[in-house]
């Protein structure tokens, strides 16, 4: 094979240069990281949830270590859609990457009125819609949870824009292929999962949680098989594009998140091993092509579901 | 502000007992953009271990431009400064820095006060160092003062016990006038830095810094508002990124929530919350 | 204070002599593990999941190392309870230890059955009912994620045996919460939690699931957040003892469990890393009590939910 | 059995290009109690950190109980082998072991023969050693063999190129009639040892013997089975307890799946089922 490999790939009708990502909350808007790595060189970028109004977000501590991940109670602080369009929009749309909004509501007009804001603006790739939520109507359980309350939420942001829509799954669920195939009637485009387990601990000197917030959010690589078992069973029932993400610090995570059945990939906590792994991931996955003389990523999507064909002995032809 | 791959050049016990131990670091980008009350983080893990998985924050005593070096004094708490400890020279290490809002320029004043804490020191020191350096080719303290400027510099200076209380040479020699205290009396004063300081203030001060425990900063910035001297904290708060990104390292300040990664870790005292 | 603290507790009427017991699946029948220290030293053994025909378990591979973590994909794979009765349980008897029963069925009479025979031997504590086995009847969804189901189970295992009964609780659950309650109002004396996380691994190199049966449950250090959150919200909704296990390796993990709120704590996976494991756990909180001046363990259980109780203004008189 | 802290006498590399090493370990009690076939399990970690989890199994290469020493070769192919090979002389490691049902008694058997494929050569050479020490007060085999049985083998020894085929001179001193294949063809026979052997075969064995990867030994299995010729396999699995608890570890076998910790590593040939 004499040309290189791409790595070009699509997330429906988003293309992206590659498949690597970073997830929403991890990176910021972009401009902290900017001053490491030139992020044109990404896939994309998942910018902080975006709230109607500001957020001042939870009392501290917000983060915990545990093995092998991260507990945070971020709580979604974050300046409000308005001040995100007239403060930071500009300057990300600039970056040479795509940019994917994450938004998260209290109601589901919340929701709807966040797409309709963001729909008027240029330069989005598409919005990510967090359902991981509380909601405040129904007495505080999260949206994403029941695939009611989660198809309700997309329905509205669905009645709200025209820009492709990916819905952020909550893994605290029983069933997370109903969930996927609810929001995916509702008008979801692409799915994003998976978000944090919910987690908490407690330090036995104090006697007491470590977060202000009492529950966190699990990220890191200790969640990477729970993710890798959604995704798997998502692609199996439901057929939209996944973009994967949970405990990826390097391109073989990536790998297995794609041979899963996700067609792009986020990285989040991996970034606070190491600020420059989107990178990394990026180049082992080309040398990975280039080594198994792939000519696409594409082509690795979902390969893994290949062999359990060949062992139920649906053997493609 | 970037990763740099740091070569260990030294490493040394500061006293079994105490934990304490003094990290040269070759980090010739870090030591060039430093300046006082900036940290570093390091990850303290082998390469293919995912735990632990955060890098380890950690305030520049020292650094040395010229010579591309920086050092730091960190005390043993868990594993990640554990195996930081283990270290060898010639080993490499996985940095990002400098990071943060470090100080702010001493210009205005001439007479400072500064409360260190335990391993809050390193971050107070690095500020005396460059100001005594403005004027010497080499910007080691020994001797006296050789600053351009001719700024007074009082430390009050506590610790759990009296090996605890280290580089008090290198403090003598950049010039500053020390008051230690120990919290078992084995040394200076027994009781904390506040109390020790009691005796000696309002004084004839100007601005003060300070960085160590919670508790210590909480205490000196009512007793420094008492007297109506300004000053800065410098905080510690778990940290994920180091850069501003997560919002994970948020203090309660008067502006509501703040980065201590990068809208700290240093904040003027008025506007640090402790709740 | 000169009296050494006890680590006595109470599961409900089962009496430990301290609260560290071994997990279950992960202690074999104690046979193993008994060349290396006195079993008599532990609180007391969770026998391997027992079925009512013996069972030969899942193809391998069957285990995938994951980050601070554990997928195991067995299967019950155990001689049965009747050989069980025959050939393993007159020389646990004489252990010297607390030995508790793991019970696994494929259809609620399965369970009930097995309760049946079980109650009429002497020697031991209680049963362990474990929940998370698929439903075949109901098309593979364990028992364990649905509150109707899983109160089902315990149902007839009660009225099969006046033996205690630990519930053992599935993870991969929406509510936990809800699960806890309907068990304990049919009968549960205690809830064990949490058995594995649903997960998979993947090798990028082969392009297939590491493990035979593709899914596996995790364990570990990993899920440790997850426990110790969905221990503290039973904790706080569910007045029954709890016993606690998921990922501790140390005497500071027990003491986060204790804190949470569990009477008793279980070690599986730290077997692995240190088969010594249990008895330093053992040790160490006996040394945490005498530090802390505290007479007896108990007075630690729940601990954690008292700061929250100060916060919320709800200071104990 | 039982858990042992064991300090490393010597570590060296095989070549920096195989990756192989050859570890030397003080673990007295181990080497006591060892018989050929059997295997330790190791914390290839920081005691602090939580990943990797798990101990990593490796077969014991020889063993010493008159010095309390055992002999390791390992390959690095992942983090906690990358880990093992970066320790130092002095370090101490946490074992487990001897663990598992070795090879059975060779006593009404002449004319062995031995397949090794890489790393599966030091469980071979164990058994060649214990043979070969009966009657040997010090038991190294240097010289002739000078075992009290005038038992002959004939090893086979496969890999994938010149430099991983390791310590010959050992088996060579064990009076071991030696045959090499390499996949490269860089030394003896150009291909798999299954393929060196068939040219020999079926020759005048009694029994054989295998260690090595898993397409090897089904091949071995396959072509020994044409012959008649009974034999035993070394099994590899991964494994959690080590012990024979978890089950993780079993591989399937004619009377169904068995444990390859505790009731293998090493199999009667005709039990094993490769699927
Ligand atoms: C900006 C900044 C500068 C610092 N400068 C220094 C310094 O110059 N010298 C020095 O010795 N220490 C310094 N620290 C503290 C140092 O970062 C922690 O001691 C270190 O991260 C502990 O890591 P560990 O793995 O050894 O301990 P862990 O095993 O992670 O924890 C051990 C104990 O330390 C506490 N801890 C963990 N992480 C932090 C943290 N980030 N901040 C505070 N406490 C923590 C834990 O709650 C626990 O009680 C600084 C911290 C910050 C935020
Ligand atoms: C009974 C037994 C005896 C063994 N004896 C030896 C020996 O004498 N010398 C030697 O070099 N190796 C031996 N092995 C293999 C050795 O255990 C593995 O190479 C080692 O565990 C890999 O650890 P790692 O952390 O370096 O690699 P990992 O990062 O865990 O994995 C790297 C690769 O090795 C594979 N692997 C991981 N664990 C095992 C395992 N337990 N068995 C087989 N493959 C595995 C993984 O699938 C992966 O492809 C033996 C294995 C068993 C079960
Ligand atoms: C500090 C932090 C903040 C996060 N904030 C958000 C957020 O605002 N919106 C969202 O959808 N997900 C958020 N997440 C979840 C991540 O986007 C990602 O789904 C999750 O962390 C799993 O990926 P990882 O293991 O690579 O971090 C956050 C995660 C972390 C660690
Ligand atoms: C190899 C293995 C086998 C297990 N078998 C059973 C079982 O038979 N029945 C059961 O209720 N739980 C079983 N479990 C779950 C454990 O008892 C425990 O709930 C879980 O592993 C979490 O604890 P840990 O992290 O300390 O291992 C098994 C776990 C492992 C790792
Ligand atoms: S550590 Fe991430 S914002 Fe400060
Ligand atoms: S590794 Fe646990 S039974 Fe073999």
């Amino acid at each position: 094979m004499t040309t290189t490999p791409s790595l070009e790939t699509k997330v429906g009708r988003v293309t992206l240069k590659n498949p690597v990502l970073v997830a929403s909350g991890t990176f910021g808007f972009a401009c902290e990281y900017e001053k490491l790595f030139p992020i044109s060189a990404l896939g994309g970028v998942m910018v902080t949830g975006l709230t109607l109004e500001p957020r001042a977000g939870n009392p501290p501590p917000r983060l915990a270590e545990t093995p092998a991940g991260l507990l945070n109670s971020i709580g979604l602080q974050n300046p409000g859609v308005h001040r995100f369009i007239k403060e930071e929009l500009p300057r990300l749309r600039d970056l040479g990457t795509e940019i994917i909004v994450n938004i998260s509501g209290f109601t589901p007009e919340e929701y709807g009125r966040l797409a309709e804001i963001l729909d008027k603006e240029p330069g989005l790739a598409a919005l990510e819609v967090n359902i991981s939520c509380p909601n405040v109507k129904e007495g505080g359980m999260t949206f994403g949870v029941l695939p009611e309350s989660a198809a309700a939420v997309t329905r509205l942001v669905r009645q709200n824009t025209s820009l492709p829509l990916w819905v952020k799954l909550s893994p605290n669920v029983t069933d997370i292929v109903a969930i996927a195939q609810a929001v995916v009637d509702a008008g979801a485009d692409a799915l994003s999962l998976i978000n944090t387990l919910s987690g908490m601990a407690i330090d036995p000197d104090k006697r007491r949680p470590v977060l202000g917030n009492i529950f966190g959010g699990l990220s890191g690589p200790a969640v990477k098989p729970v993710a890798l078992r959604m995704i798997w069973q998502v692609y199996q029932e439901v057929p939209v594009p996944l973009v994967g993400m949970g405990g990826i610090t390097n391109y073989r995570d990536a790998l297995e998140f794609i041979m899963a059945g996700t067609t792009a990939v986020a990285v989040g906590t991996g970034l606070f091993l190491d600020p420059l792994s989107p990178l990394k991931i990026i180049e082992g996955l080309q040398d990975f092509l280039a080594k198994h003389e792939e000519e696409t990523i594409t082509n690795l999507i979902g390969a893994a579901h290949n062999s359990e064909k060949e062992m139920r002995g649906e053997k493609r032809e | 502000m970037q990763p740099e791959s740091a070569g260990v050049i030294s490493l040394s016990s500061l006293g079994q007992a105490t934990g304490f131990y003094h990290l040269v670091l070759a980090a010739p980008q870090i030591a060039k953009e430093s300046s006082p009350g900036q940290f570093v983080m390091i990850r303290c893990a082998d390469e293919q271990t995912l735990d632990p998985l955060l890098l380890r924050p950690l305030n520049i005593f020292r650094f040395h431009p010229a010579e591309g070096r920086i050092e730091i004094i960190f005390r043993v708490v868990g594993r990640g400064t554990a195996w930081l400890a283990r270290r060898k020279p010639g080993d490499s290490l996985s940095l990002l820095g400098p990071l943060g809002n470090g100080f702010s320029s001493l210009e205005k004043y001439r007479r400072l006060l500064l409360f260190a804490g335990g391993t809050g020191m390193p971050a107070l020191f690095s500020l005396v160092e460059e100001e005594r350096k403005v004027g010497s080719p080499l910007g080691s303290p020994t001797g006296a003062p050789r600053g351009g400027h001719n700024r007074e510099f009082t430390l009050f200076y506590g610790a759990r016990t009296k090996d605890e209380l280290v580089f008090l040479d290198l403090w003598q020699a950049a010039g500053v006038t020390v008051y230690t205290a120990t919290d078992d009396g084995s040394a200076g004063f027994h009781g904390t830095v506040t109390k020790a300081a009691a005796g000696f203030l309002p004084g004839n001060y100007d601005f003060y810094c300070a960085c160590g425990p919670r508790p210590m900063l909480r205490t000196v910035q009512e007793m420094m508002a008492g007297y109506g001297i300004p000053g800065e904290l410098c905080l510690e708060e778990a940290m994920a990124c180091g850069v501003g990104a997560c919002l994970g390292c948020v203090c309660e300040t008067v502006h509501g929530y703040r980065r201590v990664c990068t809208d700290g870790p240093v904040f003027p005292a008025g506007e640090v919350k402790f709740s």
